[in-house]
């Protein structure tokens, strides 16, 4: 394939044809922030926190589903895009219960680290503190709603990865929810293998493993990106 | 027949329909407004009345679309007279055969010259409360289909294409992008398989156009569809229409059904190579549909969510194949074009906005209803000459165009004209065409807090801004609205409208905080007379310099 | 003997053709996915003919439609939880549909919707406990030219007040 | 050089944030030859006084009480910083939010009625068991607040990297290992 110059913040750049911009980034050594984003899923741009500035055009660009042109100039990390993303952190604390003192991803939380890099020291917004709940039905696995920033990094890999479809999102807007089969227990699902793909791709502590207690909720994001690979390359590097 | 029509079956309808008019013609408006006062009432006396008085030779009662008056329905307009009778019910229906025979009639009339129908100007509305949406023959005795033979016997798809561009057209269903263009760019997309989609998704709260075309004049829809297809290469259509318009599904369905029937839907069109296969899809109330990739999504039967563009539809649309997508107004307006050429289109409107818009016109105005007028017809004309002003001696005090994704015009602005550019300038946007109008005892942030309302009920919920920020926007301005807002709140309101306008994945979000900028634009004393005072609110910067220090 | 091997719940096979048995209206839902042949983009449409069918969509209608169309559950739940038209509890005898659009919204359908709402004791979105009248909302129901709209089990009717409006469920919620 | 009157206030909290204070161990010293501590949980005194320079303030505001000395606070002090995530986002305090309205009614009768192991009885005394708000709130949604400091608890350096540099009349900038939630 053809690989294609470009610019990300001042820095020069080449790669391939059909990467996209959260890639050439990456190869870079640039790195832009994301949350819905994880290595081995379709992107589904929704998180909007890797939006980016390109030369040319009024619109901000999603870094992970835009591909790379010729001569295109990247910027990604002025004052407002910074400011944007700082806002946009707030919204997801206020809108639903994320107590990290108590939380089992405390320290390990890809939204707390977030909001610690991008200098996040309150939330503005009034908090929601709507009524969620916990499904604490499975045998091997938990669901706290409370966390959930609706990223679909789960469901994602339910449906792309594992296959099983158990994992989908119902309803809309902020009563969005994750559900397993029919909004059923998911300790009742038929269709989950059980298999934990799902807790490893949670970027909070919405999915873990039962058991972990504050702050224990550590994750093997290597795994997924082995599977991916070894599926799909035939690679089975660990 | 089925598929073997041609030219000469053309006429032979049409011929066949005028031999058969009659002297007098009853137009019994059947369209949704009407049909709620008991039009079908109405027409079925009328019928009897008819047929008592021996009068069926002279006398057709017809169940025609639209008649666009509707705050005065039920409508019945007699012909060749033109009088049109207002108010009628199943009883006083009757007097109106008492009255061609000239006797005196206690029912009310309205002139058909005043200036709410004398400035419009059909092209879209042209057949719209003059034939029965029905009847497929209605449609061929007044030229219809005789566009989409011309173009498949005589133009070569790209002719066609060079038809639309020229004419200027754009879309209609709210951003106004060349449709020549999107054609255009459909047409060169490399792919075997090719999608036609019409959205008649009509979402805006307050817009009725695109159902009123579709219950007055459904074939105009389903052959500015088949021309579409024809000259970007496709040969599957799709009609996107939402479940709430029954009325509409029911003519379409009918219309589809008499269209395969004629052969004028299906394979070997016109004894042509081109086919063009149609099927309806009924959405089920989410108004982010309205969305091109959202629709696609819906009518691959998932979850009404859009994605990112690019890929844009016209290069990956419908499961991944390039595809065209135009809302109801915008197809209806093609069969005209090609019928009187693009430069008589082109001759209508102003230099940048060809043709004609078709308004819904609604709210605190005296003659609510359908208008069709060429672009750059000023707001002024509209709201004060043909929708008669205010009603109850009130003032007009803004109009909002747009829906949800617009905003409120001031009435100090009143003479601007109506077209894409002028309208955007004003912080609003021409959108679908719902044209709502409002007084004095409006209150501005009750508005936009009742736009914010519905983009937070409607949001699908897949990016964080439109989802979270529409709710965090919503709850400031029910706090404004209760007298315990600050500044410091309205400045909140201010930085998240600025951030889900610039960083929300769709034109939902997007758009989502016009309502609320258009409001703050002109109307910003009535935000600040609901403020209170902050006696908790940070230092003046006197008292501490730089913002937060002790010393 | 099969199902020996599977003990435990029946599995979604055994149970949709349980329901295939159980109630007529199974067999007509399925007639009418046999006519989309499947085919799984056309779920929509049969989730409109189940809700025609039974009046709304309960986790058998569901369960059902997933299994004939082989689609997972959560997709299907997923696609009728999204859109506003399908209901998922069963709704009374009688509906009131108040137009809440903008034309309507500016013509007092505030008012009109409040006035039902302490008249039926009912919040909109709700049923009565007698399951007689669901009062509903719509976005907008395109009868902008008669605003205010009020939609009586499947009428529009033009220009409500708050009067006519409670005058016309009164009979609903009083039997 | 004038003495700088400083306080610190204790909220709806569990003490950490005030226990993460003391680990400031010697620097406290260095304060105290500074500053004069005039209002603190470990201070002596009911009123809160006039012309303070710095409060910090742990815990989220859950009663009429902590709403009263707020206020008071907010007008007799120049600086304030809430102090913990209590402080900052209402933390574990507001876990009774989701309960909706009546959620006060609803903690007080499972704690005090429901689980009670001994003599279950409501606390109620006029003028003495202040009245439970409807709803937890972070200092910053009642007052205005003008420095944060995140944690549970905040570590110690964080506090008197702040300090510090407030005392210096300098506009307080944190650095290193960014500070978070929880």
């Amino acid at each position: 394939m053809a690989a294609k110059t470009l610019t990300i913040d001042g820095k020069q750049l080449s790669a391939e044809e059909g990467a996209t911009v959260l890639q050439a980034a990456a190869e870079a050594g640039v790195k832009i922030p994301t949350l819905c984003h994880l290595e081995g899923l379709h992107d589904i741009g929704a998180c909007r926190l890797c939006l980016v500035e390109v030369a040319g055009g009024p619109k901000l660009l999603p870094a992970c589903t835009t591909l790379i042109t010729e001569g295109m100039e990247v910027t990604t990390a002025s004052e407002r895009l910074k400011n944007y993303r700082r806002l946009t952190l707030e919204l997801l604390f206020a809108e639903r219960n994320h107590v990290c003192a108590v939380c089992v991803a405390n320290g390990h939380c890809e939204l707390q680290t977030l909001a610690g890099q991008q200098g996040l020291d309150h939330v503005r917004y009034d908090y929601c503190f709507p009524p969620w709940e916990v499904d604490a039905t499975h045998r091997l696995f938990g669901m706290d709603h409370d966390r959930c920033i609706l990223c679909q990094r789960c469901v994602r890999v339910c449906w792309d990865i594992e296959g099983a479809g158990t994992k989908h999102v119902s309803g809309r807007g902020g009563k969005a929810k994750i559900i397993s089969d029919l909004d059923d227990d998911w300790g009742d699902s038929e269709t989950c293998t059980a298999c934990g793909k799902c807790v490893q791709a949670c970027p909070t502590g919405a999915l873990y493993h039962r058991g972990s207690t504050v702050g224990e909720m550590v994750r093997d994001r290597s795994k997924l990106e082995f599977l991916v690979n070894a599926r799909e390359k035939k690679l089975w590097s660990v | 027949m089925g598929g073997l029509m041609t030219l000469a079956d053309l006429q032979q309808i049409k011929e066949r329909e005028l031999a058969a008019q009659k002297k007098i013609v009853l137009r019994c408006c059947l369209a949704a407004g009407c049909c709620s006062s008991d039009a079908h009432g109405v027409k079925e006396r009328l019928e009897k009345a008819v047929a008592e008085a021996g009068l069926h030779h002279d006398v057709e009662v017809r169940g025609v679309g639209c008649l666009k008056l509707c705050c005065a329905g039920p409508l019945v307009q007699a012909d060749p007279a033109g009088t049109l009778y207002t108010h009628v019910t199943p009883e006083s229906a009757p007097s109106i055969i008492a009255a061609l025979r000239g006797d005196q009639t206690a029912l009310t009339q309205t002139d058909p010259n005043a200036a709410f129908f004398a400035l419009q100007h059909s092209i879209v509305l042209a057949h719209s409360g003059r034939i029965d949406p029905e009847r497929i023959e209605a449609y061929i005795a007044v030229d219809g289909y005789a566009a989409l033979l011309n173009a498949l016997t005589e133009l070569d798809p790209k002719s066609v294409l060079e038809t639309v561009v020229r004419s200027g057209l754009r879309g209609r269903g709210g951003a106004g992008f060349p449709t020549g263009l999107k054609w255009g760019t459909v047409a060169k997309s490399p792919g075997a398989k090719k999608y036609v989609i019409c959205n008649a998704d009509e979402g805006d709260p307050g817009a009725f156009m695109d159902r009123s075309v579709l219950e007055s004049d459904p074939h105009a829809v389903l052959e500015g569809m088949a021309i579409a297809a024809y000259a970007v290469g496709a040969d599957q259509g799709f009609i996107y229409v939402r479940a709430e318009y029954p009325l509409a599904i029911a003519r379409l369905q009918t219309a589809i059904k008499q269209a395969k029937r004629l052969g004028l839907l299906g394979s070997g069109i016109f004894e042509s190579p081109f086919h063009f296969n149609l099927d309806l899809r009924i959405g089920a109330g989410a108004f982010v549909c309205g969305e091109e990739t959202a629709l696609m999504a819906s009518v691959e039967g998932q979850r009404g969510t859009p994605r990112p563009r690019p890929p844009f539809p016209a290069a990956s649309g419908l499961w991944g194949c390039p595809t065209l997508i135009n809302n109801v107004e915008t197809f209806a307006n093609i069969p005209p074009i090609l019928r009187h050429g693009a430069d008589w289109f082109a001759g209508i409107g102003t230099l940048r906005s060809k043709g004609t818009k078709v308004f819904a016109l609604a709210g605190k105005i005296k003659n609510t209803g359908l208008i069709e007028v060429p672009m750059g017809t000023p707001l002024r004309t509209i709201v004060e000459e043909m929708g008669g002003g205010a009603p109850d001696g009130g003032r007009i005090k803004a109009v909002q165009t747009g829906g949800p994704s617009g905003g409120c015009i001031p009435a100090h602005h009143l003479d601007t004209p109506v077209d894409y550019e002028s309208l955007t300038t004003l912080g609003s946007i021409m959108g679908s065409g719902g044209m709502i109008v409002m007084d004095d005892s409006t209150r501005m942030v009750d508005v936009a807090r009742f736009f914010m309302e519905f983009c937070m009920d409607e949001s699908c919920g897949k990016c964080i801004p439109c989802r979270a920020g529409t709710v965090q926007m919503h709850h400031l301005l029910e706090k404004i609205l209760a007298r315990r807002a600050t500044a410091r709140d309205l400045a909140k309101l201010e930085e998240l409208c600025d951030l889900v306008q610039h960083t929300s994945l769709c034109g939902l979000g997007q758009t989502a905080p016009n309502p609320v900028v258009s409001t703050l634009r002109f109307f910003r004393a009535e935000y600040d007379e609901l403020l209170q005072p902050d006696p908790h609110g940070p230092r003046p910067a006197a008292a501490s310099a730089p913002g937060a220090t002790v010393s | 003997m099969i199902a020996a091997l599977a003990p435990g719940k029946p599995k979604a096979a055994v149970r949709a053709a349980q329901l295939l048995g159980s109630d007529q209206r199974f067999k007509i839902l399925e007639g009418h996915i046999k006519k989309y042949q499947h085919r799984q983009d056309a779920l929509i449409e049969v989730l409109h003919k189940a809700q025609e069918l039974f009046g709304y969509l309960e986790d058998d209608v569901l369960r059902f439609v997933a299994w004939q169309l082989k689609l997972p559950a959560s997709r299907v739940y997923g696609v009728a939880t999204f859109y506003h038209f399908f209901t998922l509890k069963p709704p009374g005898a009688h509906t009131c549909v108040v137009c809440m659009g903008t034309a309507c919204y500016v013509k007092g359908s505030r008012r009109v919707l409040a006035a039902v709402e302490e008249h039926a004791h009912l919040k909109a979105g709700g049923t009565t406990p007698d399951h007689q009248l669901s009062l509903l909302t719509a976005r907008c129901i395109g009868a902008c030219g008669i605003a205010p709209a009020v939609v009586y089990d499947g009428t529009v009717t033009p220009r409500q007040t708050p009067e006519t409006a409670v005058e016309h469920i009164r009979k609903w919620v009083a039997s | 050089m004038e003495r700088l009157k400083i306080a610190t206030v204790w909220f709806g909290g569990c003490s950490g944030c005030h226990m993460s204070f003391l680990d400031l161990d010697e620097f406290l010293l260095d304060l105290a030859a500074r500053v004069d501590v005039v209002y603190s949980p470990v201070v002596d005194c009911k009123d809160y006084p006039e012309g303070v320079a710095v409060c910090l303030i742990e815990g989220a505001i859950c009663n009429e009480d902590h709403l009263a000395l707020l206020h008071r606070i907010r007008a007799r002090t120049r600086v304030l910083i809430a102090f913990g995530d209590c402080a900052v986002t209402a933390n574990v305090p507001a876990l009774r939010n989701h309960l909706g309205s009546g959620n006060a009614a609803a903690v007080l009768q499972c704690a005090y009625l429901d689980h009670a192991q001994d003599r279950p009885r409501l606390p109620a005394e006029a003028g003495i068991v202040p009245v439970l708000l409807d709803r937890v709130r972070p200092v910053h949604e009642v007052v205005y607040v003008e420095h944060f400091l995140p944690g549970c608890p905040p570590p110690a350096d964080r506090i008197k990297a702040l300090l510090t540099q407030l005392l210096h009349g300098l506009t307080p900038h944190l650095e290193g290992p960014p500070l978070t939630f929880g």
